[in-house]
């Protein structure tokens, strides 16, 4: 590894900016206004980019050399455990890292158009750096824990962006269940470091306490550990299989995959550059991004694999499902983003990991065309999202229209776009996949049947948005945005297109795509790379990519004669003849509202109770082994009145009750008092006596 | 045994506050020669107020500078015989369990003093407690600096439970003299808890005295202060050189129970209070609820972690035996503590009272951490003290804030705050998100290396415990939204962000969330090498 | 004829003791009370005469004798003049009139 | 043991008081005007009291007597045994001195006493003096007696000095008790003398091992004997159950008689309590073993842990609903008798330091308490709780030193009374055994329960707002200023025992 230090600069410089435009924004946009918020905000993103790229260059050019390296300083060191605050760039993370800025960059360009006029235009740049740095911080990450850094930041970011307008209580709403569903999944992963740390050996093991031996959790060490401790089980379950599947809980967490995918729907609640940057190109994507990093790991476990693949490609398909019938634009698109992860996690899952990195890049490229054309027709549409309103956009709106149609083109897996190269590679391995719990086939059928869908609810929504008769809005026709959002779209436009070079597959070619080329050095130490034996089997190879075209074309022929130009009445007549099939999958197989009843509610009603067995029982009961709460009450009204309903307790009532006995006791009568002297002796007495009997003094 | 540094600066650190309570007292007493007017006297006792306990912190820069945090034995000691009946001594020294802990003592002190200044609380608030009886107010504050910074340098059992008590006092005027409504009953249950601890640690302390026999070891070890040999000792060194070759065991059982055990649980117990653990944590919210703010900040910010350190310092040490013994059920404890008071901070409806809640959990991971006897486990415990003490003084200034404010703290009752308070919203979210373990801030580290630590001894409960990670981001989230998103309250539209006493101590602290986040490594390193010599012999007989 | 002997003397004090303690407890004058604790100083002189003539011991116990009269006589003086005062307040010497202080 | 010439020497503090005791008696016939009376009877009382100090530790200077005994650190005996001249009566002697004196500083600005019979009032405070040094040195159940008798006489008269009726009242019922209570003694004592044939208390112990075994009717008459004198000790030091009389006679007595009945009455009864116990129940050859001396007697042990644990029970259970000052303090003195057992019962040297420590220390606090409530007396004419209420801003002073004493009574450091609490529980934990462990958690229980009461009257000076019609200030007196040196006392004591132990210990040296 060569010591780069200024990687460090990549994820620093959006920093600096997330700084400059937090710490001064809100000064900088009342005295300058928006451009000079946007000139700090967005330039430095583009710098990151500069970085980034001559980073990745840097690595190219030294072709022996499989990583970049820049350790800042020693964070962790605690026995057995030392964790550097170092960063890594090899080839996937450099990849990621250009693809991110690059991106990421592109719609910081178009947000000044999107966010212009807001009054917290400034806040809104210094998250969307904050992010930057965040993810930047994912991917080049050296270790585990630094990796947590940023996996926690982009969902805190990811928190305040979906928030962003938060003075409506649903976007905070959607922002909270955001993070806390996040969270959940960072429990499966914080699990999963765990059950690695200790696996592992670190300083501790079965065999005792073996001091000075170091564990970094740096990827760099964990292949070399990890094949020490692949035979030991934990509660019967053998450590890779177990980290893989707490891992990948996490992953399920960040990249919305079943069961934790219901927050990214409505996640859209956030302003649409954040739906495309956050939810679309590079969030959602760290899930997969994990598994790619760890692959190591999850060669080691099969049972892990088939886990991912399969929820992967149930995930894949049972989103698309819900993405046929939904009408507002951006949820079809959430839901068709949740839909393309899982084919990435099919993709990863199989061992195909380089066809998992491919989708994930052209999917940046495409669907944060597809959402930046959304946010172009709502920005038009004045913040009407519904797509029944919509109609015949494409005729004022040419720019949008071509964009949005050519990354539709690339989504459903079309000839001539880089979707449908990289989706292809990964139903093919899919269905190449051995050794793992299910068969290839199956994975294929699932993946296949969802690439129907897809074509089907994305041609839909455009045919509903740009064909048609033109909607006016307030009397007027929607007109083309800016050149500072067109032009975005068209450079992401032909970034989807030209991806499609790098991925021609074997089949064309006779050897290997160019990417995965490119990412051999870091996936080939696990010695799965490929999965079907070179040169093989492109006769079927083939035969596959022309049934996915077959079934991508039959979704747009369904789409376009069912919505094009909004004339067909079959999609009313289905409707009417399935209309409880219609309503279960509008309303999402009430996913939602299942996990409120069993999990949100009886948690609430969970800490309803433990807080009132708090104030009531423990309160009650420790505060007196004794009369405490009795005896204070009786020192202030006002706290009798409190307690008196609290837990009543003998005790209490035992203190209170012999202090007024005792006090009772004392009558005044004299006579009273010599009885007691009298009856004190005889019972000292007998006191004696029954002593000396049991202890036979 | 090497031989320790010896220093008086200790001593001057803890006493230095001392300085300016007998300075208040020479006002009072001197008033009616000196005829100062009220307010004059008032001005007076805050400079003093401030001024005694920014010097400490002066003093904790020096004392950072001398430590020696490779070294694992005891440092800067003060050593003089106390009195001679029962061998007592006045010994004060640190070692890297408590050097962070004086270091954060002085830091919060200086924090609580600023932020009992009357700066920014509106001219006509006189019941504000910032305005009620000062010279009074700040000298019971100086009073209880001395007891903390006591409690964390003693050596000597007997001095150390003096200045544990020497903190009552004041800690019970300071809540019901200047707090809530309820102040009275809070106070007096503050009160009663602690002193139920603290004369079980009492009857402990005699048990171990006599139980200690300096004649099983050779005299060099056991020599006082002024060179003579006694017969008992107080001297928790001394005490723990014994409990490490297994002194304590020889003694007779009582009450049919083996002596180190019940010493043991007399002390947990009496320690347990102070984390607080469940079910011994009620007193918690009901003081917390009703302490002025500065007094709430030193509560959860020192106070709390007096427990653990006490369990470290005593117990550990000196009952090795007793302490593996208990070791699952103390961790057991700390996930309960951990989970159950998350779950009962997501029902609260008072912001104080949930901060109150989310440090009865936070502790827990303390508990977890140290009983897991592994380095990470140690560590992650100890700072997760350190961190929690900057955390939560944090936490409690910002429930002060809108105090002042609103003059309610009802969660339900505020919204859309972020609109009018973008400043304070930046700062509740930092805070919270450090309260959270959010990775990069300090919380987290703590709690990594909590985990780290205790799941390879226990899987199954870290696991449990790693729960609360999740409900915490639910309270804190839902305390977010529900006060500062979603449409104004238009009750509060005229409410102004932070003014200059409120960043001033607002914003040290959250630099310092961030600073450890990314930088641990000074802190951990300062008491590493301790806290491995302390739990490594328990380690190697549990066979860990 | 049986002689006198100890246990005479011993049965003979303790049953004063009883009828002075009994005198004590049950009456509510004061006088009554004062001459029940006479009696059973009496009671104690009796049995220390006693124990000193049969035991063969010592006259130290005789002389206890001439203590005891003597404070016997110092007490009924001192409860008398006690009597007196609350008399003059109270004009009577009942004691369950005298509690005022009580609790 | 020296004979009666030799004797009159160490006698000679007893007999100053005495003198100065017949003056004043004499002199409250003679002298008319009042103003002489002012100064001259508080004047003459205090002189005798200190010259009798002085003879006190002139009679200590006296080290070598001519048969070669050792009053310092053996003692010695005089008036043929009647009477013990040792570490312990010196102790204890000094300390009823100086709550003699304290009696006498409160009374100055007492308006319970009426001016004109403030003759007698000192007269009867120095006799009760004289009766206490007797007490504490009797060395001989006869001596006892009738020291206890002249206590008792006094006390009884005392607080019944008053004109105010419920102070005749007082009186009477502690005259009436204590006549009872004596009786009930004296009957014990008598048996006593039947069964074991010697009335000196150094012989006490050897009687019973030397005396043939017992038939069993005997030893229920010696069970019985016991436990008489043990009712007469219980009455003097106010020990549950023969404590009734005490709050009653708090209550109703001038409030400087009350701090001083709260005080050395008390402690001498627990002087003698020691020496009874010591001789009797501790083999004397050996005192540092804890020779729980014969195991027919251990029963003795149990019964005086009973009366300890049942006095701080019931004394602090009682003193929670109570609201007048001095009735609240009566029952914090009886609950104060329990924890002074728990040294009894601890035995050996140590128990006897702790609770001559503890003596000292109580002595201290329970007079500060008192004569704060003295002030607050005078000042407001009630000690009910509610002229305590917001003492803090009326008088800071007062109200601090309050806190202090009671703080200290609670027994938290860094007060004397914590101190002496650590020497009680630590000789009731130095020999181990399931007694001594038992007592000591009642002990723990007992005192988070005092800390109720305790809290309340702290509640009321600092935490409620002032009664109106209480006066705005209260401007420090006599009793003001004796709180105050009482109160830095406490706090000194509380850091710096090291003098004070010393000397409990040493008066724990009579056992030698």
């Amino acid at each position: 590894m060569t010591e780069f230090r200024l990687l460090w600069l990549i994820p620093l410089l959006p920093l600096l900016g997330a700084f400059l435009s937090g710490a001064f924004g809100y000064r900088l946009q009342r005295r300058f206004g928006e451009r000079a918020v946007a000139v700090v905000s967005v330039g430095l993103p583009w710098l990151a980019f500069g970085a980034a790229a001559w980073a990745l260059l840097r690595l190219l050019s030294q072709g022996d050399v499989h990583a970049l390296g820049a350790r800042l300083w020693t964070w962790i060191a605690v026995g057995g455990l030392k964790v550097e605050l170092a960063l890594h760039m090899d080839r996937l993370s450099g990849m990621m890292a250009v693809m991110i800025t690059l991106v990421g960059s592109l719609i910081h360009v178009y947000s000044i158009g999107y966010m212009k006029k807001d009054e917290g235009f400034w806040r809104f740049f210094a998250f969307l750096n904050l992010f930057l740095f965040a993810m930047l911080t994912l991917v080049l990450a050296g270790n585990l824990l630094l990796l947590f850094v940023g996996w926690e930041g982009v969902g805190l970011c990811s928190y305040l962006l979906i928030g962003f307008w938060y003075r409506d209580l649903k976007n905070a709403r959607a922002g909270m269940k955001a993070f806390v569903v996040n969270r959940i999944g960072d429990f499966g992963f914080l699990a999963g470091m765990l059950v690695l740390f200790w696996g592992l050996g670190g300083s501790w093991s079965e065999a005792g306490y073996r001091p000075g031996e170091f564990f970094s959790l740096d990827f760099a060490e964990l292949p070399r550990l990890l094949s020490g401790a692949a035979q030991r089980t934990l509660w019967g379950v053998p450590v890779p299989t177990l980290a893989g599947v707490l891992f990948f809980v996490g992953a399920c967490g960040k990249s919305a995959q079943i069961p934790l995918y219901v927050w990214l729907p409505d996640a859209m609640a956030g302003p649409t550059p954040v739906s495309a940057l956050i939810h679309a190109a590079t969030m959602v994507t760290a899930g997969v991004y994990l598994v790619a990093r760890l692959n190591f790991l999850y060669l080691a476990s099969p049972t892990a694999m088939t886990v991912v693949a399969v929820v992967g490609a149930a995930t894949a398909l049972f989103a698309a499902t819900i993405g046929c019938v939904q009408n507002d634009i951006k949820k079809v698109l959430a839901y068709s983003t949740i839909s393309q992860l899982g084919y990435m996690f099919v993709g990863v899952g199989v061992g195909a990991y380089w066809a998992g990195a491919y989708h994930l890049l052209t999917h940046a490229f495409f669907k944060a065309c597809l959402f930046l054309g959304a946010g172009s027709v709502i920005l038009a549409m004045h913040h009407e999202q519904d797509m029944q309103k919509m109609g015949g956009l494409g005729r004022v709106m040419p720019f949008t229209r071509w964009t949005y149609w050519y990354a539709c083109v690339a989504i459903t897996g079309l000839p001539l776009a880089s979707g449908f190269f990289s989706k292809d590679e990964i139903l093919w391995q899919a269905y190449n996949t051995a050794g793992l719990g299910v068969p290839g086939w199956f994975l294929w059928l699932l993946l296949f049947l969802g690439a129907g869908l897809t074509s089907f609810y994305m041609w839909r929504s455009y045919f509903l948005t740009f064909t048609g008769q033109t909607v006016k809005i307030h009397g007027e026709e929607p007109e083309e945005q800016r050149p500072v959002i067109t032009g975005v779209l068209a450079v992401l436009a032909v970034g989807a297109g030209v991806l499609m070079f790098v991925g021609l597959p074997e089949a064309w070619l006779g050897a290997p795509p160019a990417f995965e080329q490119y990412l051999e050095p870091v996936f080939k130490h696990g010695g799965l790379a490929r999965v079907y034996p070179a040169g093989q089997g492109h006769g079927v190879e083939l035969l596959l990519m022309l049934a996915s075209v077959a079934v991508a074309a039959i979704g747009l022929g369904l789409a376009w004669w069912f919505y094009r130009g909004r004339s067909s009445a079959v999609p009313e007549r289905l409707r009417a003849a399935f209309p409880r099939l219609h309503r279960l999958v509008q309303d999402k197989y009430y996913v939602d509202e299942t996990y409120d009843a069993a999990v949100v509610q009886p948690t609430l009603e969970l800490s309803r109770a433990a807080s009132w067995f708090d104030s009531r029982i423990i309160d009650g009961l420790v505060n007196l082994s004794g009369g405490v709460t009795r005896l204070l009450a009786f020192l202030d009204g006002a706290i009798d009145k409190y307690l008196v309903d609290g837990l009543v307790n003998g005790l209490a009532r035992l203190v209170r009750a012999a202090g007024a006995a005792a006090r009772r006791w004392q009558t005044g009568r004299l006579p009273n008092y010599l009885a007691g002297l009298a009856l004190g002796t005889i019972v000292l007495f007998a006191l004696v006596r029954l002593l000396q009997a049991a202890l036979g003094w | 045994m090497e031989h320790p540094t010896t220093s008086t600066l200790l001593t001057w650190i803890i006493f230095t506050p001392s300085i300016g309570l007998l300075l208040i007292g020479l006002l009072l007493l001197t008033r009616p020669l000196t005829q100062l007017t009220q307010a004059t006297l008032d001005h007076l006792s805050r400079a003093i107020g401030v001024f005694f306990s920014a010097v400490p912190l002066v003093l904790g820069g020096l004392l950072w500078a001398s430590f020696d945090g490779r070294a694992t034995g005891m440092q800067l000691v003060h050593h003089t015989v106390w009195m001679r009946a029962f061998n007592i001594e006045y010994f004060v020294g640190v070692d890297g369990l408590s050097v962070g802990l004086v270091l954060l003592t002085v830091l919060v002190s200086f924090v609580a003093a600023l932020a009992s200044l009357p700066w920014g609380i509106a001219r006509d608030d006189h019941h504000h407690f910032s305005r009620r009886a000062v010279p009074g107010y700040m000298a019971m504050l100086l009073l209880l600096e001395t007891g903390m910074l006591g409690v964390f340098c003693a050596l000597d059992f007997f001095l150390f439970y003096v200045f544990w008590e020497v903190m009552l006092l004041p800690m019970y005027f300071l809540i019901g003299i200047w707090g809530g409504p309820r102040r009275e009953y809070a106070a007096i249950k503050f009160f009663l808890y602690t002193l139920v601890g603290s004369v079980l640690m009492l009857l402990a302390m005699i048990a171990l005295y006599f139980a200690s026999d300096p004649g099983a070891l050779g005299q060099a070890a056991f020599t006082l202060a002024d060179g003579s040999t006694g017969k008992h000792t107080f001297n928790l060194l001394n005490l723990a050189e014994l409990g490490r070759q297994g002194a304590f065991g020889a003694a007779g059982p009582i009450l049919g129970v083996a002596f180190p055990r019940i010493v043991f649980v007399a002390l947990f117990i009496a320690f347990a209070i102070k984390i607080p653990m469940v079910p011994f944590h009620t007193w918690l919210p009901d003081a917390h609820v009703e302490a002025p703010t500065p007094v709430s900040v030193i509560l959860a910010g020192i106070l709390l972690k007096m427990g653990i350190y006490g369990i470290l310092r005593v117990n550990y040490p000196i009952l090795p035996q007793a302490t593996l013994w208990a070791r699952e059920a103390i961790a057991v404890f700390g996930a309960v503590n951990m989970v159950y008071a998350a779950f009962v901070c997501l029902a609260q409806k008072d912001l104080k009272k949930l901060i109150a809640y989310s440090s009865v959990s936070h502790m827990g991971f303390c508990l977890l951490g140290m009983a897991a006897l592994t380095p990470q486990g140690i560590n992650g415990a100890v700072l997760q003290m350190i961190n929690h003490g900057i955390i939560s003084p944090a936490l409690f200034l910002i429930a002060g804030v809108i105090y002042d404010r609103a003059h309610h703290r009802e969660i339900e009752r505020f919204g859309g705050l972020a609109r009018r308070m973008p400043e304070y919203t930046a700062l509740v979210g930092l805070s919270f998100m450090a309260s959270l373990g959010l990775p990069g801030l300090n919380g987290f580290i703590s709690e990594a290396l909590t985990f780290l630590g205790a799941f390879p001894v226990f899987t199954v409960l870290t696991i449990v415990s790693a729960v609360s990670v999740v409900i915490t981001a639910a309270y804190y989230l839902w305390t977010i939204q529900r006060m500062f998103l979603g449409p104004l309250n238009e009750k509060y539209a005229s409410l102004s962000d932070l003014n200059w006493r409120e960043r001033l101590t607002l914003y040290p602290l959250g630099a310092l969330m961030l600073l450890l986040g990314v930088l641990p490594m000074p802190v951990i390193s300062l008491m590493d090498p301790t806290l491995r010599a302390l739990i490594e012999p328990l380690a190697r007989s549990a066979g860990l | 004829m049986t002689s006198v002997g100890l246990h005479h003397f011993v049965l003979l004090s303790a049953v004063l003791f009883s009828l002075g303690i009994a005198c004590a407890i049950a009456r509510r004058n004061a006088v009554a009370i004062l001459v029940g604790i006479e009696l059973m100083l009496n009671a104690a002189a009796l049995n220390l005469a006693a124990f000193s003539r049969f035991g063969a011991l010592r006259a130290e116990g005789q002389l206890f004798v001439l203590f005891v009269i003597v404070l016997a006589a110092a007490e009924a003086v001192v409860g008398l003049a006690l009597i007196l005062a609350i008399h003059r307040r109270l004009r009577s010497v009942d004691v369950h009139r005298a509690d005022s202080l009580k609790g | 043991m020296f004979g009666n010439l030799v004797s009159m020497r160490l006698l000679a503090p007893a007999v100053v008081l005495g003198a100065v005791a017949l003056f004043l008696f004499l002199a409250s016939a003679f002298v008319r005007r009042r103003e002489t009376g002012r100064w001259l009877f508080p004047g003459a009382a205090l002189i005798g009291l200190a010259a009798a100090l002085v003879t006190l530790l002139e009679t200590v200077r006296l080290q070598y007597l001519p048969d070669g005994y050792n009053c310092l650190l053996g003692g010695c005996t005089a008036f043929l045994g009647m009477l013990a001249y040792d570490p312990l009566a010196v102790f204890f002697q000094a300390l009823v001195m100086l709550a003699a004196v304290a009696a006498v500083v409160l009374t100055v600005g007492s308006p319970a006493v009426p001016q004109a019979r403030r003759g007698e009032y000192f007269g009867l405070i120095l006799a009760m003096t004289v009766g206490m040094c007797l007490l504490v040195s009797a060395n001989h159940l006869l001596m006892l007696y009738v020291a206890l008798e002249a206590v008792s006489l006094c006390s009884y008269l005392l607080t019944g000095f008053d004109a105010k009726a419920r102070s005749a009242e007082a009186g009477l019922k502690y005259a009436l008790y204590g006549g009872v209570a004596s009786a009930v003694m004296l009957f014990g004592l008598s048996w006593w003398y039947g069964l074991f044939g010697s009335l000196n208390l150094q012989s006490l112990h050897f009687c019973m091992l030397g005396s043939p075994a017992l038939s069993p009717g005997e030893s229920g008459a010696a069970v019985v004997a016991l436990l008489f004198i043990l009712a007469g000790f219980g009455f003097k030091i106010a020990a549950v159950p023969f404590h009734q009389w005490c709050p009653d006679a708090y209550e109703g007595a001038p409030t400087p008689i009350a701090a001083l009945l709260s005080v050395a009455p008390k402690l001498s009864g627990f002087a003698v309590l020691l020496r009874f116990a010591f001789n009797l129940l501790f083999d004397p050859r050996d005192p540092e073993t804890l020779a729980y001396a014969p195991a027919q007697l251990e029963w003795a042990l149990w019964a005086i842990a009973a009366l300890s644990a049942l006095s701080m029970t019931i004394g602090n259970l009682a003193a929670i609903p109570q609201n007048n000052l001095k009735r609240l303090l009566a029952y914090s003195s009886i609950a104060h008798a329990g924890y002074l057992l728990m040294g009894v019962v601890g035995g050996s040297q140590g128990g006897i330091a702790a609770v001559s420590l503890y003596g000292a220390v109580y002595l201290v606090m329970n007079l500060g308490a008192f004569a704060v409530v003295a002030a607050v007396e005078r000042a407001t004419g009630s000690e009910d709780l509610l002229a305590f209420h917001g003492l803090a801003k009326r008088s800071p002073l007062l109200a601090v030193c309050m806190a202090v004493f009671l703080l200290a009574l609670t027994g938290l450091p860094p007060t004397a009374g914590f101190v002496g609490k650590v020497y009680l529980f630590a000789s009731l934990l130095k020999g181990g055994g399931s007694l001594p462990v038992i007592l000591a958690v009642v002990g723990i229980v007992n005192t988070v329960i005092s800390l109720y009461f305790y809290a309340r009257v702290l509640r009321a000076m600092f935490l409620l707002p002032p009664e109106p019609g209480l006066p705005e200030r209260i401007a420090p007196d006599g009793a003001g200023l004796l709180a105050a040196a009482l109160a830095v006392l406490t706090l000194a004591l509380g850091v710096f025992f090291g003098p004070l132990a010393m000397l409990a210990e040493w008066s724990a040296g009579f056992v030698r």
